[in-house]
């Protein structure tokens, strides 16, 4: 996925020499303002930190493997999960679906390029450097000594916690700063994405032809201009706090620490939607595909995803129920909370009927896809059970939270990336990932993946709360937490596996051709990869499948659709 | 399986319209803001009367000559837009200088207001949450409004050089889209801070 | 769609696309520096400010007045967009079974007109078991809405037997909000299933709701599982089924549907069951700006 | 090989799913003593919880069944097959009808399940305290809890002493939480659902146990450090336990003679600027109060017994059993500490 140029027809005249052409490459790397490129950056980024907090993860899990554990200290533990969270969210999950977001919906909507390219590119920047930024935090402020000076107030950085008395040192401001700057870079791809849907689609491609992942992108990306800001302003308000005495959450002189876990969530829960909504629209265009049927019920998909979004804004306090809201205010966050579930399972259900009566071809995305819809019943569910605020009451800061929310984003997000990689691979790089290391991917994924996260439910409801170090050997939850780990091990070895697939296949896989999966949006009418400028010719579509109508000129879609 | 000839009869279409990227950037933009201002607003709503010590909201005057100042600054800028689109280079200039005046008016007018909040009344941003909220909510807004003039100057700097031409109207007009939600921010800011909160 | 593999004369054409610029590199990178002299020292951000400052007068050169493009040529690839899948297969539809299926069936929307005049139809039998048991017609109303009334614990039979207005008011809430949802799932169910709609409909889902409720009705609602007179509670159900069920019946039928298989019935959109389109150019289709 | 790929997912759906049930037979088997389960309620609104939770689980999990069963039958019986590659299968577009339905009958569901909790959120907090109910103030220190009954004039810590409440005479224990410095939450599972201690925000929160024992439970808020040895011990005692406990509580602390040289290492050292022992000038707040300390099985919020060997270890540094405590390593000598402990000792 990684090293690789686009081929720039006339960019490349004579052969210099091998450090020239090295430096070259680069040049034209960061001075790119290809959505393309960009595209693949930001993947490749936010796979290189998949890694990082992948292996932070495991650090944490060995440590827990046995009650008593010394491998890391408790300072070291609270900066590892704090750091994997942040990570994970903000230079991981944001990143790779921005990316995708990137390369894909100019090529989806059949355009040149984005409708900003040079604010595409700053966007980029700003999150790389804020990325950096975060993790110089290990070796800045007092140097190398220990762990450095990493954030370890948990990601979500509950007041007062985060105060000048409790928080002496800049981990806090490392954590905050570097958020804002890459909250900005996000604000940038946001306006980005909704100006290059709105303004930039091919004749004929109406807001109702558009494929259903650049549809669940302009939706991601209107619920992130609303939900990264209030963040950004939460955390501006913490810096006057730490930097110019201010009293915002300042406790001892009125400020109010349930503000922040109101301003907090009001980000937060929203952000999980950000987060999995583009994994819809992955799931709803490798579905279809793999399936060798139009998606069932697109109006519905467009109508529940509106909903999913709209609903998200007013749900926030369900992570507050333990707080000590009135009974009223409890109850309506249940009623709220539960409401998501209804379009939610109108997506689901919706995912089956396209599957319902398909020839279905089980590649590897289509397995990964899969295995995001059994996942994500399963953290549907349980979400529903947490929503259910006398049982939250018990499960709250639990494990079981811990594994609800890995269900969804592991479960559901992650698999639905794989799923993308596996699908747009050919695409980005004119080579196939290799389907045999696909197959071992995915079930040594798919075994590790349940064996970790249904087991912390069990320890969830045993009583084992999140964000401990160690724990005491007599509460019946060491087997348990052993397992735990083994699983986390095995989905190590998996995504080992999947990253020695992408450079293994880039230098020695299968030619892909254009359409290697017999696919029916724009992007797979372009060579692989496609040219810089996308389409030689501005493409013109008649339906939500124009690759469909011209393969099938005697039954093509347009005389269908409502 | 014969190949399919693959072209799309290309209908002639001039209907296609799709509406203009920079005014779709620019909404977008004032969405994201208007959400921080709205943080920021509930933060200084929820505060008010909670200062454990020091000076409450009862030492501020209100500041009409600078809220008409700026809410006018609105109408000129509109000329300014109507002027640039009709080809008037000079009244837009004349409408477009007149609006940062006004613009630098009220940036004036706030800087007054905060000398003497400092300095005679011993309000700053650390005496107590009042201090902090107020400041916090009125800087932000005075932030754009500053970021606003700066670019203000830049178009009038480039219309005094000629540079600036009917066909740039549309960038124009983005830039005063961000004009018009400042001064809209005003009064949210106003109506909390000087009538609600007092 | 694409017309590179139009033979011919675009081999020399050009695009034009956004020249490739450093500016927006060195402007972010500026930004975080500024932010990352917060947690260094001073120097950093100062550093920060010179970078952010070049940026953005580099970045300004770079769109105004002209912005910046580059040639690129156009490489002639053709693309050949065509699928081994050939054929198209429909749903197969086989009239012959149908010949048992009503005549008529009714529209979707029949449902709800037919949920509401259910669940005006269920007040009659409550009220009246009110009247009969406890004289009171508050009575069965308070146990519906006594679900949502946050200070009963544990209420008395004269309590419940009382006029409250929060009990009324979330009693009719959850009353005609169900009844229209169920009225709206007999209207989209019922033309799937059309062979005796009134006995589905009317009796055999009225009694299996009522299964379902009491079993579990201990823990919605111990209040109401206390006091619920089960029999009572059934006649009201079937009466909204019935009810539900005559206003449906009543309802203009839809003629056509005499030898529609299920998955017509189901409403499945799938060429074959639907007309075609003409034609549909897109100088039809008008996009909101 | 198709058929052989189809009993793999079939396998290792099956392993997925009950292989972490099997494994968690042991865990729970392994004792009765100190699992926190909240499948063990042993309080009325953890009861409750209970209940709606089983209901709960009852419902997702025949959804479950129902959409999971969906799923595997496609999976299974629409997997491409054969070598038929030249037809596409029908394509359909959506159907009004169909979608209709299973939009309605999750809000049906909904609003059953929100009938359901909004009961019993409102049976749970709005729980009217009556006067027999005892009333403990909590507060949340770094990374300790204090423990203060105002009407019986007692203060202790970490270990919550409470009298077990009967049918005939309900006494329920009325919990007023705040927090001393930032964020923590009270869970002990057994007992109840967890409610947050937060500064300047008073929460509330009441049990009734009926059975007398131990139940454990710890810091369910990330508070910083040390958060993971944050641990509650609630000891729920018999009426007559719990008056000769309250008695003992209320007493000035011994003074014995013979551990003098200890008491003036004490009242000489930094310990009274955190420690309080009631009869002496020690009138810290930051600590633990130490009056009773031998009337507690646990130092450091649970994170070691306490025996003469770990208080002994405890003084030397805190950090051996808990790095981070805010305690400070107090440099003493050998001598002094043993006599501390000796001292100590004599807190019962």
């Amino acid at each position: 996925m990684a090293d690789h140029t686009l081929p720039i027809p006339g960019a490349i005249t004579a052969a210099p020499s091998r450090g020239a052409a090295l430096l070259e490459w680069l040049h034209g790397w960061v001075v790119t303002v290809d959505h393309k490129r960009l595209g693949i950056l930001y993947v490749v980024y936010a796979i290189f930190f998949l890694l990082v907090a992948g292996a932070e993860a495991l650090a944490m899990r060995i440590q827990l493997a046995i009650p008593g554990n010394h491998f890391v200290g408790p300072e070291t533990y609270n900066e590892l999960f704090t750091m994997h969270g942040t990570t994970m969210v903000f230079l991981v999950g944001m990143p790779i679906l921005f990316g995708f977001a990137n390369y894909l919906v100019p090529l989806m909507v059949g355009a040149r390029d984005m409708a900003f390219p040079r604010l595409n590119a700053f966007s980029f920047w700003l999150t790389a450097f804020g990325g950096l930024l975060l993790y110089f935090s290990f070796i800045g402020g007092f140097g190398l000594y220990g762990m450095g000076n990493a954030p370890d107030v948990g990601w979500f950085a509950y007041a007062p916690l985060t105060a000048k008395a409790f928080s002496p040192g800049h981990n806090t401001d490392y954590w905050a700063l570097s958020l804002i700057v890459m909250g900005f870079g996000t604000l940038g791809t946001a306006i980005n994405i909704i100006a290059t849907t709105l303004s930039m689609r091919c004749r004929g491609m109406t807001l109702f032809r558009m494929p259903l992942f650049v549809w669940l992108m302009l939706v991601v990306s209107g619920l992130t201009l609303i939900t990264i800001t209030p963040l950004t302003a939460a955390q501006i308000m913490l810096l006057i706090d730490r930097y110019v005495g201010g009293h915002f959450f300042d406790t001892q002189s009125g400020g109010s620490a349930v503000v922040w876990i109101h301003f907090f969530w009001i980000f937060g829960h929203p952000e999980v939607y950000v987060l999995v909504m583009p994994a819809f629209g992955i799931a709803s265009e490798i579905i279809p595909v793999f399936s060798r049927k139009a998606i069932f019920g697109y109006p519905a998909m467009v109508a529940a995803s509106v909903g999913i979004a709209f609903v998200s804004l007013g749900v926030w306090a369900h992570h507050m129920f333990t707080v000590g809201m009135t009974s009223v205010g409890n109850a309506f966050f249940v009623l709220s909370t539960m409401m998501v579930g209804i379009p939610t399972g109108i997506k689901i259900f919706n995912w089956l009927a396209t599957m319902w009566g398909g020839k279905i071809r089980f590649a590897t995305p289509m397995l990964f896809a899969t295995g995001f819809l059994f996942q994500f019943l399963i953290a549907g569910l349980t979400g529903i059970m947490l929503s259910v605020a006398p049982w939250d009451w018990q499960l709250h800061n639990s494990y079981f939270v811990i594994a609800h929310f890995h269900y969804v984003l592991v479960g559901g997000i992650v698999f639905c990336i794989f799923a993308a990689i596996y699908y747009w691979y050919p695409k980005a790089t004119g080579r196939m990932l290799s389907e045999t290391l696909g197959h071992w991917h995915f079930w040594l994924f798919l075994i590790g993946f349940h064996i970790t996260f249904d087991t912390m439910h069990l320890v969830g409801i045993l009583g084992m709360p999140r964000s401990i170090y160690t724990y005491e050997a007599d509460r019946g939850w060491n087997t348990l937490n052993m397992i735990i780990s083994a699983g986390g091990m095995i989905q190590g070895i998996a995504v080992l596996i999947f990253a020695w697939n992408l450079i293994d296949s880039f230098l020695h896989g299968k030619e892909a051709g254009n359409d290697p999966w017999d696919a029916w949006t724009l992007e797979w009418s372009t060579p692989s990869p496609p040219p810089a400028y996308n389409f030689g010719a501005d493409p013109v579509v008649r339906s939500r499948r124009p690759l469909w109508d011209l393969k099938h000129p005697n039954d093509p879609d347009w005389k269908y659709e409502q | 399986m014969s190949a399919i000839q693959n072209s799309i009869p290309i209908f002639a279409d001039e209907n296609w319209r799709l509406p203009s990227r920079g005014r779709v950037g620019m909404f977008s933009l004032i969405i994201g803001e208007s959400a921080i201002f709205t943080i920021f607003v509930v933060a200084y709503i929820y505060y008010i009367g909670r200062s454990v010590s020091g000076p409450t909201p009862q030492i501020l005057d209100i500041p009409i000559f600078n809220t008409v100042c700026l809410l006018s600054s609105s109408l000129t800028i509109w000329l300014a837009e109507h002027a640039i689109e009709r080809g008037c280079m000079h009244a837009f200039a004349a409408w477009w200088a007149l609006t940062m005046a006004l613009g630098i008016v009220f940036i004036a007018g706030t800087a007054q207001e905060w000398t003497r909040l400092i300095l005679h009344e011993g309000l700053t941003i650390r005496t107590n949450l009042f201090g902090t909220t107020f400041y916090s909510l009125v800087g932000l807004h005075a932030t754009h409004v500053v970021v606003g003039l700066i670019m203000l100057s830049l178009v009038l700097l480039f219309t005094l050089l000629g540079r600036v031409e009917q066909r740039h109207a549309e960038r124009i007009q983005v830039l005063s889209l961000y004009w018009h939600f400042v001064d809209a921010v005003w009064v949210v800011v106003f109506t909390v801070v000087y009538i609600v909160g007092r | 769609m694409t017309t590179e593999s139009q033979p011919g004369d675009r081999q020399t054409a050009t695009i034009q696309m956004p020249a490739p610029t450093a500016w927006p590199i060195i402007l972010a990178f500026g930004c975080t520096l500024a932010a990352a002299g917060l947690v260094t020292s001073a120097g950093i951000s100062i550093l920060g400010g010179v970078f952010m400052l070049a940026g953005s007068i580099g970045w300004f050169r770079q769109v105004l007045p002209h912005e910046q493009h580059e040639e690129i040529s156009v490489a002639v690839q053709p693309v050949a967009i065509a699928s081994a899948r050939a054929l198209v297969d429909r749903i197969r539809l086989s009239p012959e079974h149908r010949a048992r299926l009503p005549v008529e069936t009714y529209p979707v929307v029949s449902g709800i007109k037919g949920g509401i005049a259910g669940g005006i139809a269920m007040i009659g039998p409550a009220l009246l078991y009110g009247l009969i048991a406890q004289h009171s017609i508050w009575y069965p109303v308070n146990l519906l809405g006594g679900a949502g009334v946050a200070h009963w614990q544990n209420p008395t039979t004269a309590e419940i037997a009382a006029f409250h207005w929060q009990s009324l008011f979330i009693a009719i809430v959850i009353h005609s909000f169900t009844c229209v949802l169920v009225g709206l799932l007999y209207g989209a169910m019922l033309p799937m299933l059309p062979r005796h709609p009134i006995l589905l409909g009317g009796v055999l889902a009225p009694v299996l709701w009522t299964g379902i409720l009491h079993s579990f009705m201990g823990i919605i609602n111990p209040a109401l599982a206390d006091r619920i007179s089960w029999s009572w509670f059934l006649v009201s159900q079937v009466a909204y089924g019935i009810t539900a069920g005559i206003v449906v019946a009543r309802q203009e039928r839809v003629p056509t549907d005499q030898s529609l298989p299920f998955a017509a019935r189901m409403g499945i959109e799938a060429p074959g069951m639907m007309h075609s389109r003409a034609d549909a150019g897109p100088s039809r289709d008008k996009d909101k700006p | 090989m198709q058929p052989g790929r189809r009993l793999c997912l079939f396998r290792s759906r099956l392993c997925a799913l009950c292989l972490p049930c099997l494994c968690a037979v042991p865990a729970l088997a392994q004792g009765p003593q100190a699992t926190p389960s909240i499948l063990a309620p042993a309080s009325t609104p953890a009861h409750e919880i209970y209940n709606l939770s089983l209901f709960v689980l009852l419902i997702t999990g025949s959804i479950f069944a129902v959409v999971a069963g969906l799923l595997a039958y496609v999976v299974v019986r629409f997997r491409a097959r054969g070598p038929d590659a030249e037809h596409e299968p029908p394509q359909i577009y959506g159907s009004t009808q169909v979608e209709l339905a299973w939009t309605v009958i999750p809000v049906l569901i909904v609003v059953v399940l929100f009938l359901t909790t909004a009961r019993i959120i409102f049976a749970i907090q709005d729980a009217p305290e009556p006067k027999s109910a005892l009333d403990v103030t909590v507060i949340g220190h770094q990374f300790w809890w204090e423990f203060r009954y105002p009407k019986l004039n007692i203060v202790t810590a970490n270990e919550l002493h409470i009298p077990a409440s009967t049918r005939g005479a309900p006494e329920p224990t009325y919990l007023h939480l705040l927090s001393a410095d930032v964020d923590h939450s009270f869970w002990v599972p057994q007992l109840a659902g967890k409610t947050d201690l937060i500064p300047n925000h008073p929460n509330e929160m009441w049990l009734d146990p009926r059975a007398p024992g131990l139940y454990v439970g710890q810091c369910a808020q990330f508070c910083g450090v040390e958060h993971a040895k944050m641990l509650i011990r609630v000891y729920v005692d018999t009426p007559q336990q719990f008056d000769s406990w309250a008695e003992n509580q209320q007493r000035l602390a011994v003074d014995d003679s013979a551990a003098l040289a200890g008491r003036e290492v004490f009242e000489s050292q930094a310990c009274v600027n955190c420690h309080t022992i009631v009869g002496t000038p020690a009138h810290g707040t930051f600590g633990p109060d130490l009056t009773h300390l031998m009337s507690r099985a646990t130092i450091g919020a649970g994170a070691a017994a306490n025996t003469p060997e770990n208080l002994h270890a405890w003084i030397e540094d805190p950090g051996t059993f808990k790095p981070g405590a805010l305690m400070p390593a107090m440099q003493l000598s050998n001598q002094q500490v043993n006599e501390l402990v000796a001292y100590l000792s004599t807190l019962h």
